[in-house]
């Protein structure tokens, strides 16, 4: 029996003529000048005007049902809308959590109330979420959450603080995970409720990363007041919900595209040039596209995975940190090839951009599920452990 | 032929060759013959050749699951050449494919010379390197002769040999042929479906699924130490250094087997540039991954898996070996590089042709 | 000077810089202003710069011990454009050394025009990323003129800039000179031992040093981050995992560290191709280690490092700063490579020119 | 203050002319067809006749006084000779660890009978030692051997068997690491005693490698008897005398020149060459020598901290971990370049150089201190522990 349960696929040829619309819009999008492609731009490019516009096509919520503003497309078609976006380094932050998982999770654990009340607003791009995990001091151990939600006649009462919530600044509600059975287990006491960012008591403040630019926040919890009807699934079911999301998670194809939009400029300014391709270049070039292929095939076997009801949740493991190694490996392989130093503040965009990736490049192996959390999943699901 | 299906192949070839795996000849040294009689009876030396050139059938992705299983038990006989080379020329050019160990090459331009003679074919010239040329009943070689594409049949007694291994050792023999002549029936046109470009494509391909099949036998070996060996009164799977290793040992064994399966789809849903680049995009990453599953195996089996008395070797050698044939990294990425600065590399990753497809107006 | 009194000299520098570092005007963005006072006062700016030309005297290795410190510490100032390439560049060509803070810039082939006029010279043309030219009293410009090497002093209003930062924020601007007319006195002919690859060489390990600090600190937060937060109930020096990071931080800093102090030695005994190799080799290899380093660093510290109110970057940021300026490690890599391939690569990592030494008849 | 302790230095001038010697017996050594450079000899290249020539000429006891057959040399002159006879892939193995590890061993520890006996024979290349440490099942922790010597009137009775002992089929004595004290702690128990590999009881059984190559033995000790003058030392002292040579043993230059051999006939094939230098084989050589240059100034420093008394073993722990990894950048670096398939027999030195080193690769992070223990042993003394 094989050890890994993975195999290639190929895209539904259906999924063509989606792509061919979304690299029509975008072509559109940056002729009006509405964008610069951007590295990591699904964590810094926060942009709710285009999030609208890109509901407002259609590309949004792609796989859900329509009566809740979906598409009803298959998951390896949404596969290729998501790629194209990113390789265009297109400004999709503001609602990539909400088109990712909230969305998905709504889907699976939400009622139907949740379902009418928030998905339609996120498909078509006007209603923006954060996610509520991490805590000051829990570092990569979920489970330690100290957030605690107290329960109140007709809901809970909600203190303390999440951080690292990208995008908290721009969204109108968060998915919280928080303590609800002080006494329970680690992993019983937790459930995730809906906190609506405008109630009293929340209060978002600016983390700002090393490369200048405000991406994640604080978010303070003082006594938010959270109705029954917006507790996400059951009571207790937090960490099953949280966990089981993890391989939606971690094998999209962001995992690996983060610093795409620099290959794609590295390559646009050698075929550009009148030069003859030096070797070297050409090593380069074919070093990083044949890794991306592999990779992308990876973490496309791993959607099909997912379309076909499986839950590969090792082999998502795999590919986050095989993606975040090769995203760090675009980086350095082009900074070493080109004679330009590093500049956010530049005219040229292939500088600005290597700017932009170095800057960010920590968190490549740190998001989602730092290597060595990814590592203990694989090793462990394999025996190790 | 879904997954599973797939997998029971694999399955049935390994129990094969563990079941008649000739200890005193294997490790590479010589042909394995009783695994060899074993699979040829069970019809698995000719997997994908069409009954009608006397093969069993079967598709390209049955054939690949034949050449990962043969990986992954360290099969020391010419497979990949049998079925998927010297099997595919000739039935692709009309020839009934003979039973035996086969073995085939592509003459590089200039090295190898033929000529039409009065009692048929006079062939001339030398070509290196040629895989497990001294275990094969035939050896078959692609020639060019002007415009022309020749399948060229020769015995061993027709030909000489200049020794060479593998790192795995592995027979590597130039075959040298000296003014040697052919009846005419030795010689054929290649199909229209056969050319050089789609021969080494083929034969790097099948480097890249045997690569996958030693790969996840390092994994399972590796993987079966450190649950048994202690170290510092604890298994080594207990050390988190140990568990980082298994780990990545794993995601780049899975990033080899997902390469050779991706290439395997392209390469049947066409011959072409795709498939092309394809194949280089899955050798170039696989024989990076190759060195590094062959580091951290023998990492994780320290000081025991260096002796040839441990199974290790077996896949680690074949790994170091098969990274460099048909091409290693470098040649592929150069390659790959050139195509992709000449046109969208982009496309290329997603395997689209420019403009393949209208916009879709059916969204929202 | 000894290993030790080198570390004290270290130890007085960073003590200084810590005293006197103006967080308001700190982290790059701005010249440090106070911490520069403090250090000039002390006579810590002209390290190496001889008596007789305005500066306190010291060797070369203290000149290098103080560039580590700010390296460190992260000193927002142009510490070695003052000391060790504009204070050397004027010492070496009789010019006495100004106080304030320098900056210094050799003008490539082309890039700037220098005639004489009637009232002077006049110079014309434009210097990239000239490395704190804004904060700099004098901007101090090598320039070849036929077969003249000069020495031009530039003052702030004779210059404009274009606006760069590196990713430290350390100012990178390029400098303009638009038909700038100045008097005989202001250019000077360089004396016998300034070169251009001099002057690049200097700088080039001005950078290598730089970074050896800037990884000593890289790794003297990660443990202190390491030994004092918890995770999953323990501390996180407590994993193996962490541990490893730690290592290897801690080697590839050792060897930034002593490759930056081999470089100064090897410069310290002669200027010419010797000294030109291991400083290339120095930056090369640092520069390698800085990406590392970095990497490292950041997943020690995890998410906290990644925010602007954490120390870990003022370091980082450096590192990836400095690995790109004066020749990436490609750049010296090439450099490197066709040296060695048109000599001995091994006579050239020993330091040894061929035939330097007869063979030793006393042995045995 | 500093945490590493490690400052770089030169060469006596000295050096120069004992370097020079040595080349020009390297020289004539080949010129006589003598030997054929290898990589990794200093393990793989077991050639008593020229270990003893190599003594002949005064190359070996260097540093050890004159009464006992050494030249009084100074560390850092050996250092040169040591490094030219790896760079030049000479097959010092024979002698490597007599000259290396039991000649210092014995001048600090042993008693005045024992330098008299031993050192002079080393010194000429006519006595060869081994030395037994590891055993089965001990893998990485020495401080599990077991191998047992009880007490015996006038001596010991050794039972027991070691592993990886290299050369042991060469060698006229061992000095194995015993355990003389069972109930005793860990280490306080174990002592080192010279056993004469003649003596009635030791069994040599060849451990074949890899690369087809014997170089390791499994020696078999079964009612070996050891007079008490054998024993190295005191008894109980053996861990302290263990632990206390392993900065010399893991710091020198053979600890990052195993494929020297290697790059330095690649570089002879391209200055041969009459193509001009692609920038990619420029870059690559570049690498290469880049980073030897830079982990040799690491080893020299090391050495030269020692020569002046201090015990570096963090720093020496250092330069081994790079080291090794260094030995391999060689080996993927070239063989990316060369459009050569490795081949053990092949008559072209390049070809075969190559792989000899892939196939001594594995041992490179593993022996002299595993990858694992050696970053251990550097974390531990930074104080990550």
């Amino acid at each position: 029996m094989s050890l890994l349960q993975l195999s290639a696929t190929t895209l539904p040829r259906s999924a063509d003529a989606l792509r061919s619309s979304v690299r029509g819009f975008l072509a559109e999008e940056r002729e009006q000048g509405r964008y610069v492609p951007r590295c990591d731009n699904w964590l810094g490019g926060i942009d709710p005007e285009f999030s609208r516009r890109l509901g407002e096509r259609g590309f949004l919520g792609l796989t859900w049902p329509r009566r809740y503003g979906g598409q009803e497309r298959s998951p390896l078609e949404r596969f290729a809308v998501t790629e194209e976006l990113l390789a265009a380094g297109a400004p999709v932050a503001a609602h990539w959590v909400s088109d990712r998982q909230v969305g998905p999770n709504l889907l699976r654990f939400g009622s139907e109330d949740q379902k009418r009340t928030y998905l339609p607003g996120i498909a078509c791009g006007q209603l923006l979420f954060c996610i509520g995990m991490s805590e000051p001091d829990s570092g990569s151990d979920l489970a330690s959450v100290r957030t605690q939600a107290t329960r109140a006649p007709g809901g809970w009462v909600v203190n303390g603080s999440k951080v690292w919530t990208s995008g908290a600044h721009v969204a109108q509600a968060m998915v919280a995970l928080v303590r609800t059975t002080p006494e329970a287990d680690r992993h019983d006491g937790l459930s995730q409720l809906i906190v609506d960012m405008a109630a009293a008591g929340v209060q978002v403040n600016p983390i700002r990363s090393i490369d200048g630019g405000h991406h994640f926040n604080e978010v303070v919890l003082q006594d938010v007041f959270v109705p029954d009807e917006h507790v996400l699934g059951r009571i207790g079911d937090g960490w099953r919900q949280v966990t089981s999301e993890l391989a939606y998670e971690r094998s999209g194809p962001e995992r690996l595209m983060s610093t795409l939009p620099l290959l794609l400029e590295w390559c646009k300014r050698l075929r550009e040039s009148s030069a003859p391709i030096d070797t070297a270049y050409a090593d380069a070039v074919g070093q990083l596209v044949a890794r991306c292929w592999t990779l992308r095939q990876m973490s496309l076997a791993v959607a099909a995975g997912l379309a076909d009801g499986a839950m590969p949740a090792t082999e998502a493991a795999m590919v986050k940190d095989l993606g975040a190694q090769f995203e760090r490996e675009v980086i350095e392989v082009i900074r070493r090839h080109i004679d330009l130093e590093p500049d956010a503040g530049s005219d040229d965009p292939l500088t600005r951009l290597l700017a932009e990736a170095i800057l960010h490049s920590p968190a490549f192996t740190l998001r989602g599920g730092t290597t060595e959390i990814l590592r203990k999943i694989v090793a462990s699901s394999l025996g190790a452990r | 032929m879904n997954g599973n299906e797939l997998d029971d192949l694999i399955a049935i070839v390994e129990k094969i060759c563990s079941t008649h795996h000739d200890r005193r000849h294997g490790d590479g040294h010589l042909l394995d013959r009783s695994s060899w009689q074993a699979l040829e009876e069970s019809g698995f030396t000719l997997v994908s050749v069409p009954e009608d050139a006397g093969g069993p059938g079967g598709t390209m992705q049955q054939a690949a699951a034949v050449l990962r299983a043969a990986g992954r038990v360290g099969l020391a006989a010419p497979l990949a050449e049998t079925m998927w080379l010297a099997g595919w020329l000739l039935a692709s050019s009309g020839v009934p494919v003979p039973r035996g160990p086969l073995t085939a090459a592509v003459a590089e331009p200039g090295e190898v010379n033929i000529v039409e003679v009065n009692e048929g074919w006079q062939i001339d010239g030398v070509v290196r390197r040629v895989p497990w040329a001294g275990a094969a009943d035939t050896v078959v070689m692609l020639v060019r002769r002007r415009s022309d594409l020749l399948v060229v049949r020769l015995h061993p007694s027709e030909i000489s040999l200049r020794p060479g291994r593998n790192l795995a050792g592995e027979w590597r023999e130039d075959v040298v042929c000296r003014k040697v002549v052919l009846d005419r029936d030795r010689v054929t046109t290649a199909g229209p479906d056969v050319s050089a470009r789609g021969f080494l494509n083929r034969a790097t391909l099948s480097r890249v699924l045997a690569m996958s099949g030693a790969a996840e036998e390092v994994l399972s070996v590796a993987m079966r130490h450190a649950d048994e060996r202690e170290q510092f009164g604890r298994p080594l799977a207990k050390f988190q250094a140990v568990q980082h290793l298994i780990a990545q040992l794993a995601g780049e064994t899975a990033s080899v087997v997902v390469a050779g399966q991706a290439a395997t789809l392209a390469l049947e849903q066409e011959s072409g540039p795709q498939a092309t680049f394809a194949i280089a995009a899955a050798k170039a990453s696989a024989s990076e991954s190759a060195g590094r599953i062959a580091a951290w195996g023998h990492q994780i089996l320290g000081a025991m898996g260096f002796t040839t008395e441990h199974a290790l070797h077996r896949s680690t050698s074949r790994l170091w070996a098969w990274r460099d044939e048909f091409g290693n990294e470098r040649h592929h990425r150069l390659s790959i590089g050139h195509q992709a600065l000449s046109t969208d590399p982009w496309n290329l990753i997603v395997g689209q042709e420019n403009g393949r497809a209208e916009a879709d107006q059916g969204v929202s």
